[in-house]
């Protein structure tokens, strides 16, 4: 059996490792199409921190990890795929067969039509040779401005603050992380941000990207020396033109990862697929849903029956010190109820939506400890019974709530 | 025979030496807020919980850690934070649906139960054994690792 | 060192909060808590300043040993000039808070001046700050715990509140932390309420360290824990039965305070007592008892928890009473129950949990209400002073109204918020007072063990069980058993457990473990945390300083050598049955060989050679 | 001749089925000490920790020498305290 991978972030080397414990007989392969090891975008970081050198955003530790494993890890860059013949042809020119193939190939930067984005003094955030351009001129003192402040803008956002850099950021919503909490946890980072000496401009977009810096709509201008963008990201699907592998938003595939081509699976970023909260199908663009793609599409690809539950939307946030998350249908849904405590004083907000009985999403600011139980009742649909009530009275009550409700006590 | 925590909440009493012997041997401190394990009360129903990692067998933070931070001791079987690779990303916060990966402020990475290398220390302090360290066989853990799996993927 | 070294001062006339290393000689002399904050007291206030005035202070205060892995080094204790007995007020608490203190930072938090509006102290870590107390100021400690911890989203936020009794004016209203756990005695919460203070909200996530010697330390620890588990009272008994087990010992020696110590027996022990909390209830099969509860780092967990009867009168459609709190403990149970002669455990319960939620010491109001009780007998409070109220002794609805008016400060419930001696004073018959230095009694009667009568007599906080805790000796046989109705050797007693108990509470410990410890089990704890050289004899050396010290502010306060004494009942009407039947307390016997030992004058004067050698 | 025996707290199991509540009415020969009283209720010694005759503590030495009256009420505690 000949496993291929295209793709060597997370969703694909946890493949690659669980189909090797799975078939310890088969050949596993990883396609990847950068230079280093498989390494993770989520460290990228804490390397501008300086927290890690860029050994320490290497996915696995050893270097040997994977030779150890039987696991081929190969460079190159897959052009097109052949489902008929059971192949796929590099940029090189050559050809790897396989008997199940796994699409990982994850996301890459959204770049918006804006004037002067291709110049020279911009840049993305995203891959080890971006972080090394940024590293190099977001140096303590320069004046950078940071274009979006979704999820991966605000992790961004940190690791420039802490690089001691006169920091600007602008975004288009009306608020900060607009698709991971609402106004008032939006505000709360806002603000937040701003006494720690980050400006921040929402509601506004960008007109264009100049020499010295950037131009908002209704001619405000920031001065920069580096810009940053992360305005979002985009699956990487070129590979699949001409493959007949059908594709959405994403890669569309059933609760066993299958494509509708025959021996084709997706995982990860790249992949649509079922959404635990919604029982749609979606792009969830985030690290614990690479991870968890990536074991149960090795199991499927393994000849195993496992059907997926579903992922849940989640992202974890720490904003200069502050922290916050998002679970689920933080936004809530019609006929639900919700639970809101919003202290500006203290930064804290928690907000807990529930349908009927059932938690099905929530955002936390300033809450830190203990939060997996958010991840925990959502995911196995707990009913809450009268904790719900009690939750409706007092939200911070959660882990009580989490614990007599799942737990013997 | 892998040994496990097992916790008799019905045994407890609230006074949290768990948490000081805990934190303790981790931070070399006495602060429960820094305990790898909490006791929770429950006043209305006048019972204490303790209630740390059950080291799963397939353990979701290990799987959403970026880094390869979270290791297994090979002795224990515990999943184990490797404070060197750990970037604080936080990740495994969020995934582990048991909430028992928790952040530390101060040094800005993840801390876990890591069975004390063998040697509880929770369950030394521990005056009226509502934590023991025993064979994992009777701890009733096989049914929460069951759990583990089961609700990522129904048939798993 | 195991002290932070820091003290947080909060002015509350000005809203300030400030930072300042604490007085390590003084450390050295009087340890911590209890000996340090008095300290404080005595150097900062005026002893005669009116202790409800902005010149009055008010000291929350840990032991070097409180927050750490000791085993109940939890202990916090609340020190100002009390209103109740105008003199030095020291309550002790359990409970989390005091570790929290801790954590957070602080050895000690001095309150002075008095805040324009409610306010309350927020501290978290390092940070504090004064906040608008607007949304819990006339709200119940219950409500004010629930409000604090949703406007600060933290769970594990810990909190010392007063609750309407002190906003009243009660004068023993006590301050409440973690919802049943109080520093109960002397109306400190009445001091905290008329600075408006409403409550202090900490956090503390720093940790306990600075351990002199660690390892030693967790040595010393270890060996105590283990006296503790292998003593039978510490080990098991306790927990078991809490401190009610003694209902029916002290009644079954007839050394048990009725009808306002009148009497020594209650016929309605039994049915209140620590075992009937065990027996379950007709109504619906569930015991009083729910569970035992320990306070921080407590290896020995005699708190009780407990429900009432969903059915019983006092809670009915009240389903906010309906959870489990904190239940009775002995004192309380004697107090609300023998004293007034009341046997249904459900309403003794329900009155607990009212005094928790709104902060009232239950010794002092069912002493109050004992006296009350008894002036309604004697004619000289009617039904039109107490608004409609039967005070007849036995009358469960009567304590349960009560308690519910004097929680709130309204009607009836403000006479009964004087305490027993300005309550009796303002109906013509002091004698009936209960009291000594304006302070009720707890649950041992005097004339049946002796020791006892010269503890209450010599207590610094007025009338006390724990400033000496003889009862240990004479009843319980700890660490040796004396014969309660003698009182050859009582005085050298006496001062014994006193000097103990003051370092014991110093230290930051719960003086519970000296059931099972004695000074030679918690030296060597002192010793490990705190550099320096802290011996069995240090230890007795700094709880004799302490006492001699709230001595010496009493007497600044005002206070006489007369006040060294018990009211005319306990001295001139003998107990009616029993063992101790035709005695009455002979403190005259006992008093002057204390004096002699304490190293005062004949007239309970402190001698310049005592002041020396103590540097006071 | 006639004596009460009343057992508490943990003692309270070694009481036999009519017993009312702690207490117990025993029929016993002239002569009968504490001692023996409780050793005819299997109540281990060393558990007897307070041992009142109407409410006077009787010390070790006095429970085998002590020989109980008719009507004499002894009351028995393990090691306890409370405070």
């Amino acid at each position: 059996m000949q496993y291929l991978i295209i793709g060597a972030g997370p969703a694909g080397v946890n493949a690659a490792e669980a189909l090797r414990r799975l078939d310890p007989d088969a050949s596993v392969r990883i396609v990847g199409d950068e230079p280093e090891p498989p390494y993770s975008r989520m460290a990228i970081p804490y390397l501008l921190m300086e927290r890690v050198d860029e050994h320490g955003t290497h996915l696995r530790e050893q270097a040997d990890h994977f030779a150890d494993r039987g696991i081929i890890v190969t460079q190159g860059r897959v052009a097109s795929i052949d489902p008929a013949a059971h192949q796929v042809t590099l940029h090189d020119g050559s050809r790897l067969g396989y008997d199940r193939l796994l699409i990982a190939t994850g996301s890459s930067p959204a770049s918006p039509p804006i004037p002067g984005i291709d110049g020279p003094n911009v840049s993305s955030c995203w891959t080890l040779a971006d972080a090394r351009a940024i590293a190099a001129r977001a140096v303590s003192g320069s004046k950078v401005a940071l274009i979006g402040a979704g999820f991966i803008g605000s992790i961004i956002l940190e690791a420039l603050a802490m690089r001691g850099v006169q920091l600007s950021v602008i975004e288009q919503g009306e608020r900060m992380v607009p698709r991971m909490m609402g106004p008032q946890a939006g505000g709360l980072l806002q603000r937040w941000c701003e006494s720690h000496g980050v400006a921040v401009h929402t509601g506004v977009s960008v007109e264009a990207i100049e020499a010295k810096g950037v131009r908002l709509a209704g001619g405000r201008f920031v001065e920069a020396d580096l810009v940053i963008t992360a305005t979002g990201v985009r699956p990487n699907l070129g590979l699949l033109e001409g493959s007949g592998v059908k594709v959405e938003q994403g890669v569309l595939i059933d609760r066993h990862f299958r494509t509708n081509v025959a021996d084709i699976y997706a995982a990860g970023d790249v992949a649509q697929g079922l959404d635990f909260c919604t029982g749609s199908y979606a792009v969830h663009a985030i690290q614990p849903t690479a991870t968890d793609h990536g074991y149960l599409a090795a199991v499927n690809m393994s000849g195993r029956v496992a059907e997926y539950e579903g992922s849940v939307n989640m992202n974890v946030l720490d904003t200069l010190g502050l922290l916050s998350c998002s679970f689920g249908r933080w936004e809530g849904v019609d006929g639900g109820e919700h639970a809101e405590l919003y202290s500006p004083d203290d930064y804290r907000y928690l907000s807990l939506q529930f349908e009927g009985d059932r938690l099905i999403g929530a955002n936390a600011v300033g809450l830190f400890q203990h939060v997996g139980v958010l991840r925990g009742l959502i995911q196995r649909r707990t009913a809450l019974g009268e904790w719900k009530d009690r939750l409706m009275r007092d939200p911070t009550r959660l882990m009580e709530a989490y614990m007599a409700t799942t737990q013997v006590i | 025979m892998q040994r496990a925590l097992h916790i008799d909440p019905g045994k407890c009493t609230g006074c949290l030496q768990c948490e000081m012997a805990c934190s303790y041997e981790n931070e070399g401190l006495f602060n429960p807020a820094k305990s790898r394990i909490k006791v929770f009360t429950f006043h209305h129903e006048g019972r204490f919980a303790p209630y740390t990692c059950t080291q799963c067998a397939d353990a979701w933070c290990q799987k959403a850690c970026p880094v390869d931070a979270i290791q297994i001791d090979r002795n224990t079987g515990a999943k184990v934070i490797v404070e060197a690779r750990c970037v604080g990303c936080k990740v495994c916060t969020i995934a582990c649906p048991f909430g028992t990966v928790n952040y530390n402020t101060a040094s800005g990475k993840v801390i876990k139960c890591d069975l004390c290398g063998g040697d509880p220390a929770c369950a030394k302090a521990c005056p009226t054994a509502a934590i023991t360290y025993i064979d994992a066989d009777w701890t009733g853990l096989d049914k929460m690792r069951a759990y583990a799996e089961q609700s990522l993927a129904g048939t798993a | 060192m195991a002290w932070t070294r820091k003290i947080l001062r909060v002015d509350l006339t000005n809203g300030t909060c400030t930072a300042e290393a604490l007085n390590m000689a003084w450390a050295n002399e009087y340890l911590g808590q209890r000996g340090l904050a008095t300290k404080y007291l005595s150097e900062e206030i005026d002893p005669k300043c009116d202790p409800l005035g902005p010149d009055n202070k008010l000291i929350m205060a840990t032991g070097p040993l409180t927050g750490t892995m000791a085993s109940t080094g939890g202990r916090y204790s609340v020190i100002t000039k009390s209103p109740l007995t105008g003199l030095v007020a020291c309550s002790n608490s359990g409970g989390f808070i005091g570790a929290e203190m801790k954590n957070a930072g602080w050895d000690m938090i001095i309150f002075e001046g008095k805040s324009p509006e409610p306010v309350y102290l927020y501290v978290e870590n390092d940070g504090a700050e004064l906040r608008s107390a607007a949304d819990i100021w006339g709200k119940t400690v219950w409500q004010a715990d629930e409000i604090l911890h949703k406007k600060h989203q933290d769970p594990q936020l810990r909190i010392a509140c007063v609750g309407r009794s002190a906003e009243a004016g009660c004068l023993y209203a006590a301050v409440v932390n973690d919802l049943h756990r109080a520093a109960g005695r002397s109306g400190v919460g009445t001091v905290m309420a008329s600075k408006n203070l409403k409550a202090v909200a900490v956090r503390g996530t720093l940790g306990v360290g600075n351990i002199a010697d660690p390892k030693g330390f967790m040595d010393a620890v270890n060996a105590g824990k283990q006296v503790l588990a292998d003593n039978a009272v510490t080990g098991q008994g306790l927990a078991t039965y809490g401190t009610q087990v003694l209902m029916n010992v002290i009644n079954g020696m007839a050394a048990m305070p009725t009808f306002n110590m009148k009497e020594v027996q209650f016929a309605g022990a039994e049915k209140i007592s620590g075992e009937a909390m065990h027996e379950p209830r007709p109504s619906d099969g569930k015991p009083n008892l729910t569970t035992n509860a320990g306070c921080f780092g407590c290896t020995i967990a005699c708190g009780r928890i407990s429900t009432v009867d969903r059915g019983h009168f006092s809670v009915q459609n009240k389903p906010e009473y309906w959870g489990n709190s904190g239940g009775l403990e002995y004192e309380a149970a004697w107090a609300l129950g023998s004293d007034t002669g009341i046997d249904d455990l459900d309403a003794l319960t329900y009155v607990n949990f009212l005094c928790n939620e709104d902060g009232m010491d239950p010794i002092s109001f069912g002493s109050t209400v004992a006296a009350a009780m008894e002036l309604f007998q004697a004619g000289a409070i009617t039904q039109e002073h107490t608004g409609g109220i039967d005070l007849a002794f036995g009358g469960a609805a009567a304590l349960v109204k009560l308690a519910e008016l004097t929680a709130k400060g309204e009607g009836f419930g403000r006479d009964i918020g004087l305490g027993s001696k300005r309550l009796c004073e303002k109906y013509g018959m002091p004698d009936l007072s209960m009291t000594v230095k304006g302070q009720e009694f707890p649950a041992y009667d005097p004339r049946a063990i002796q020791g006892m009568g010269l503890a209450y007599a010599t207590s610094n906080r007025g009338a006390c069980h724990l400033r000496g805790y003889t009862v240990a000796s004479e009843v319980l046989g700890i660490p040796v058993k004396t014969d309660p109705l003698v009182t050859e050797g009582k005085a050298g007693l006496v001062k014994a457990f006193q000097d103990a108990t003051a370092a014991v509470d110093s230290a930051g410990l719960c003086v519970f473990t000296t059931f099972a410890w004695s000074m030679e089990n918690i030296a060597p704890q002192v010793d490990a945390a705190c550099e320096g050289d802290w011996s069995v004899d240090r230890m007795l050396e700094v709880g004799e300083r302490i006492w001699n010290l709230e001595r010496d502010f009493n007497m600044r306060a005002g206070m006489t050598a007369d006040q060294d004494t018990l009211p005319k009942r306990l001295l001139k009407e003998a107990a009616n049955v029993g063992p101790a039947k035709g005695r009455v307390n002979d403190l005259d016997k006992m008093l002057p060989e204390y004096y002699a030992l304490r190293g005062w004058s004949a007239d309970g004067q402190i001698t310049p050679e005592t002041r020396a050698r103590f540097g006071i | 001749m006639r004596v009460q025996l009343e057992l508490y707290a943990s003692l309270m199991r070694y009481l036999p089925p009519e017993a009312d509540r702690h207490r117990v009415r025993v029929e016993i020969p002239v002569g009968t000490t504490p001692h023996d009283l409780l050793d005819r209720y299997r109540v281990p010694r060393e558990q007897a920790h307070l041992v009142l005759r109407n409410g006077v503590f009787l010390h070790a030495q006095e429970r085998d020498g002590a020989v109980l009256q008719d009507g004499d009420v002894v009351a028995v505690w393990p090691p306890v305290a409370g405070g």
